[in-house]
């Protein structure tokens, strides 16, 4: 089977649905001739044709609003974000229009919208290239959020993503395009060329949204996490010899309480792990839901692991973004408490 | 207080207590635009967005280029629609104040715009309205019980109650759902001419906002979007002066809503709002354009809004009173019905028949709406459809608070 | 003691603050000649001039934007925002730029925008007159977020959002504005005239942000709520004979976790209400911290009570808003657990 | 393939591979455009944007109403600046190569415009420039090592190492914080315009975005805002073709940007911006608008983008290489440095030691900088910082935090 970093998954899912689906188009900033700023539609264009895979105007509000009105003509967009960071320009047509659509109209109308957008730290993006939105957009009903952490979740995920019928955000962590991090900057860079989920099968395949994937089995705490931060919870996991499981969500809204349920029922204690600033942040959901639902099994408070509440720092990067260090901290505590 | 130089804000002409004076609106004469071929090149007709095209003379002729000759039964619809909307409007404000409806919003002034804009497109034309624009319905024969079962918001409203009253959608006579935030149809409605142009279809997108909201973002995306993928689209900037209390002269400068078109390449034409005839020629000459591939067409449709912006507006508060009664441009109902007395093709009396006429229909209408529920003691939509609809199939979490809830 | 309603005592907030400091300016749609639509702003153009109150173009962005630009050169702008569901074109504004500017510039520079906003629902306002979209700006760091709940904590509470020097997203429950509101939509409206917190001194007084208020002393379980719900909690409390002690969190951000602590750590229980959507809404948050604080003291779980995960419904609103009896069900839930 | 009818999408005129050509700017000549009283009525000047500000002639003489007649004095100035500017972005660029930036942006080609326009200001007039204008540091004089040291993110990095490069932050120089997210200083400043005029101050504030970033909402809320409220502001589109890979025929229909500012009744002005003599020309005439109390100026400056976008980017996969060297307008130093030398005031040889003095300033600077630490070793701005200025004082939420980070 192929080996595919992200960026390739997610070209081959495009690749796949382009020629699946007539009705697929593709656009955005730089992502028709010149294939993206992280080369994601690479060659698209050439192969499917320019009204197919095209370049936009310079305008998030501008890219999403057409969208709306291709999907409520028939087509299935599948617009990029260049940045996560530049999505709130968007977000009245995200939040009040393609959210709530379907709702409004009484089912009449809808529009089956995946927005791309590359999410996250770890790239000395600073202040603007590295935020993790997803949480005002789990915040907005009517929308599903997405956001994988390997390239062969990512393939089916996105492709399942396009083929909703529902509005998808669809978040790439842009800090694994190339390779799996564990938040060890100072470690040489991997490749996703020998890790398992690397292998990415170039034909069609699909991944249900709503299903987490239990990332590693553990018995003593359950780590919640996503995207960037599973590789990171994985290897503080595996080094600090806590028998933490991990559960990649992967999948925001819809959310799978009920293999959350099952672990933190098991383990009876909880971390929550994710990049984005604490206060507000997807983490404080989780918790709430986890305490809600399995309060007469928790052994111990459980603890989430964030981004501070401060905008993304450039140069004290690595002070900000969760680390290894912090994860094995709250698993200790946890269970120890 | 002495005049200290500070931060120039704008005035609007008049405010309660004054004259309304509409003299320094520079209008052009009734036939004096030209008309120019649908290949034009956009730069050479940048005077139309200044100018005004005007049909319909004083005299009550259609005059010059832009007079689209109609047939007097064409006429004669235009007319109907016109005179159902604004029956139509008078009777749901009535029933608004006796509390029957949560809230209502009037076109009185403006029924020309949706009703000669709209028989003037294909019935698999796109419609994006606003608020202002329910008149599309009559034209493409939505059935009066269930507009009026949406305004009353009971168990036979197609959007389930969601929304508040003259928030229309109405998938079978392709007008989309309605939406509070203003503009934000503008550009949505470029992706549908865009799909539209995609596929290889030959229908039109067409939409409208206010002058007011013509200062929002998503404005100038759907101007942008439109000129740079000649999206098969007419974009309407309904400029009836005011936006709640606040004047036009708020949202533009001196210059006319019309010139914003110019920057982007397009096509800009300004348009009598108030005049059946040339709102009909115009909006048939851009359908045209964008149905033979020539890209999107910029309107400025030059009106006046009549009435209270909506039933939570005072307007006695920010503008003088029946200052409606002084627009140079008249009333359009009554100028499309003066034409066709000088064409002889009608008259007083049957005006009053057909008023007498749709009243009855309307009263008819209303109580057979009833029947499927009122505002106040429902039925309305079933309690289950509050978790409906915002997926496709509702997610366990939607599941598990509907059983929440009890239902 | 003059009494006033919170439209009466926002405008005395305003009025005292014009008059005492020349760099306030206040501005948005409709808010100049006609007083803005819930007349807030009534009389002030007349009795401060022009330059002072002024209608603005209709557009959220440019509001926001130029009143970034107006506090960066020295002013000390008041935006309206007419309806917060309108709030979303000003939120890269908003998130981006107003909350990020003293950081990224290294504390160079800043802007004391205050943003007032009509929120929340039980008007018969639909869809999109009746958010509480405070979450999202709970969430991001660098705004400060407010919402009083009588006109008394309004006046106080907003003379210290103007005279903050960072900016503020404040809320006004606009089912309050006329009078207090417990949620039930059958009785007749009341009026603030005989209430004591609609008693509000004619002069100048300031309420820091960052405090909450009790609203109702109590033994058995904590509610922590804010804005139009802390009516509708209190009467759950009063009605039901649960001794719930009602706190009214005020200010969102600073967030006064000592009192709600103390609180927790007395009752052992708590109940969380708010009429925005539930899945990460401010609960969510409010949860996460609870036990994260006072895990040992709980003795059920926490409970949320929320507006549902739906776009808020036009004729099925009283489902849709959280009620006295569902406030009571999650009280008693959490007492006899 | 054959051809189906769909979706129109521009193309960019040349791609690799392709001979650049740019015949079809129908380029008007160097003194031709009139220049108006600061007093005129918008609508008379609307031929100016259509048109184009040119000062220097293919013969290096400053011909034409609109020549500034500048001392030498001046000039030699506008000249070192520039030549500082493309020596300090090419040092920084080979830095940024050695790891020693994480990322850097050259102004190549368009050195003029922030040169000439931010001399043709008063050191209180307010800057909201793009990340494309960092020259305007050199016009106020700021300490290179400042400079250097925001650059490399060190101790002395006065944003306190919290953005990427060249995200310029300058308090005493009157230079707003740049921001990434493009576009969102245009209506900041116009804000700010609008509180100068608020308290009667007479400086003018000015800001600068880009073509492709013409196309965000922002844009058309400044110059909607600006001219409702006749703000004294200078509202630039740096029209440089190019938005990382995407041609400005994505951001515009075949109008000009300038003409943007007539729908909203702006003087509008295009302008060469590889003309220090235009630039500082037409730059001088709005500050005196705006200062009188005119209003708001509108302006396209016509340049090219020499280089990459970033040095993240790769423009040898959608353009020519070398493509720059056919930009008719030609390079904006070398044409007022052959200026200066027609004039008798320059020689080559004065060039050369100019430019060795700077070069060695640069180093120097750049020494002198490391001194404060680097980007990968520090030190950097210190750990306490990481939660200052989130908040004028750090509430109690990020006291813990801080805490629990262990500082
Ligand atoms: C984004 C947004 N902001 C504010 C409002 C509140 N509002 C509703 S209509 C209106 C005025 C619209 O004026 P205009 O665009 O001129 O249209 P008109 O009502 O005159 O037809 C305002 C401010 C809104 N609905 N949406
Ligand atoms: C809101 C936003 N969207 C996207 C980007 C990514 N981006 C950075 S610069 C740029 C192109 C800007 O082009 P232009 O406005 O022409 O300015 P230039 O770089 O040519 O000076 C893009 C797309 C951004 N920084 N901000
Ligand atoms: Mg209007
Ligand atoms: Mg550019």
């Amino acid at each position: 089977m192929p080996q595919m970093n992200i960026i390739q998954s997610v070209n081959s899912a495009l690749d796949i649905i382009l020629e699946k689906d007539s009705k697929v188009c593709i656009f955005g900033e730089d992502v028709g001739y010149f294939g993206g700023v992280f080369r994601c539609t690479d060659g698209l264009q050439a192969k499917y044709g320019k009204h197919r895979v095209f370049d936009s105007p310079l305008s998030e509000g501008g890219i999403v609003s057409t969208a709306i009105g291709m999907g409520i003509n028939g087509l299935r967009p599948v617009a990029e974000i260049q940045f996560s960071d530049y999505i709130f320009p968007a977000f009245d047509q995200l939040t009040n229009e393609l959210a709530k659509l379907r709702y409004r109209s009484g089912g009449e109308y809808w529009a089956p919208v995946t927005v791309r957008t590359p999410c996250g730290g770890g790239i000395r993006g600073g202040h603007y290239h590295s935020q993790s939105p997803e949480a005002y957009f789990t915040h907005t009903p009517g929308l599903k959020v997405v956001m994988p952490s390997n390239p062969y979740d990512t393939k089916g995920l996105l492709i399942s993503a396009i083929e909703d019928d529902d509005p998808v955000i669809f978040f790439e962590p842009k800090r694994l395009y190339n390779g799996p991090f564990d938040g060890d900057h100072k470690k040489a860079a991997l490749k996703w060329d020998t890790h398992p989920k690397g292998e990415v099968p170039e034909d069609y395949y699909s991944i249900p949204l709503g299903e987490a994937a239990i990332e590693r089995a553990g018995s003593q705490v359950t780590v919640l996490t996503y995207g960037t931060m599973v590789h990171v919870a994985r290897e503080a996991a595996d080094s600090s010899g806590i028998d933490a499981e991990v559960i990649d969500l992967r999948s925001l809204v819809p959310l799978d309480m009920d293999t959350i349920e099952a672990s933190v029922q098991k383990t009876g204690r909880c971390v929550i792990v994710h990049e984005a600033p604490k206060t507000s942040g997807f983490g404080g959901e989780l918790s709430a839901q986890v305490q809600e639902s399995c309060f007469y099994h928790l052994e111990a408070p459980i603890v989430r692991v964030t981004g501070w509440d401060t905008p993304f720092p450039h140069s004290l990067e690595w002070h900000y973004f969760p680390s290894q260090e912090r994860v094995i901290e709250a698993m200790k505590k946890v269970v120890e408490d | 207080m002495s005049k200290k130089k500070t931060l120039h804000v704008p005035d609007a002409p008049f405010r309660p207590g004054d004259k309304p004076n509409f003299k320094d609106l520079n209008l052009p004469k009734a036939g004096e635009a030209e008309k120019p071929d649908i290949s034009v090149d956009p730069s050479e007709i940048r005077d139309l967005a200044f100018s005004l095209v005007r049909v319909l003379d004083d005299k009550h002729k259609a005059v010059g280029p832009w007079n689209p000759k109609l047939k007097p039964s064409v006429l004669k619809e235009g007319l109907r629609h016109m005179t159902l909307l604004r029956i139509f409007d008078d009777r749901m404000l009535t029933m608004q104040r006796q509390g029957k409806l949560s809230f209502y919003m009037k076109s009185l002034g403006e029924e020309a715009v949706a009703i000669a804009q709209g028989m003037a497109l294909r019935p698999d034309d796109i419609l994006f309205p606003s608020y202002r624009q329910p008149g599309l319905q009559f034209v493409r024969g939505r059935d009066l019980v269930d507009m009026i079962c949406h305004c009353i918001t009971n168990s036979k409203d197609n959007v389930k109650g969601r929304q508040m009253p003259v928030h229309y959608s109405w998938k079978e006579g392709n007008l989309v759902s309605i939406s509070s935030p203003v503009g934000t149809q503008f550009p949505q409605a470029v992706g549908c001419a865009m799909a539209s142009a995609y596929k290889g279809e030959d229908n039109v997108t067409i939409s409208w906002l206010g002058d007011g909201t013509a200062a929002e973002g998503d404005f100038h995306y759907a101007v942008n979007f439109a000129s740079v993928y000649k999206a098969p689209v007419i974009l309407n900037v309904v400029n009836n002066q005011w936006a709640i209390s606040t004047h036009k002269n708020f949202s533009s400068g001196d210059a006319t809503f019309a010139s914003r078109g110019i920057a982007y390449d397009l096509p800009s034409i300004r348009v009598d709002g108030n005049d059946f005839l040339a709102l009909y020629s115009v909006t048939s000459w851009a359908a045209e354009r964008a149905r033979k591939g020539e890209g999107a067409t910029f309107i400025e449709v030059f009106t006046y809004r009549a009435e209270a912006h909506s039933t939570s507006d005072d307007p006695t508060r920010y503008r003088p009173k029946d200052e409606w009664k002084s627009w140079p441009l008249g009333d359009p109902l009554e100028r499309l019905k003066n034409h066709l007395i000088d064409l002889g093709e009608w008259s007083k009396t049957e005006q009053k028949k057909l008023e007498k006429e749709l009243d009855d229909l309307v009263i008819k209408s209303y109580k057979e709406a009833e029947k499927h529920g009122t505002l106040n003691d429902g039925p309305w939509a079933s309690e289950e459809t509050l978790f409906e609809d915002v997926y496709k199939k509702p997610p366990r979490h939607l599941r598990k608070q509907r059983q929440e809830l009890g239902i």
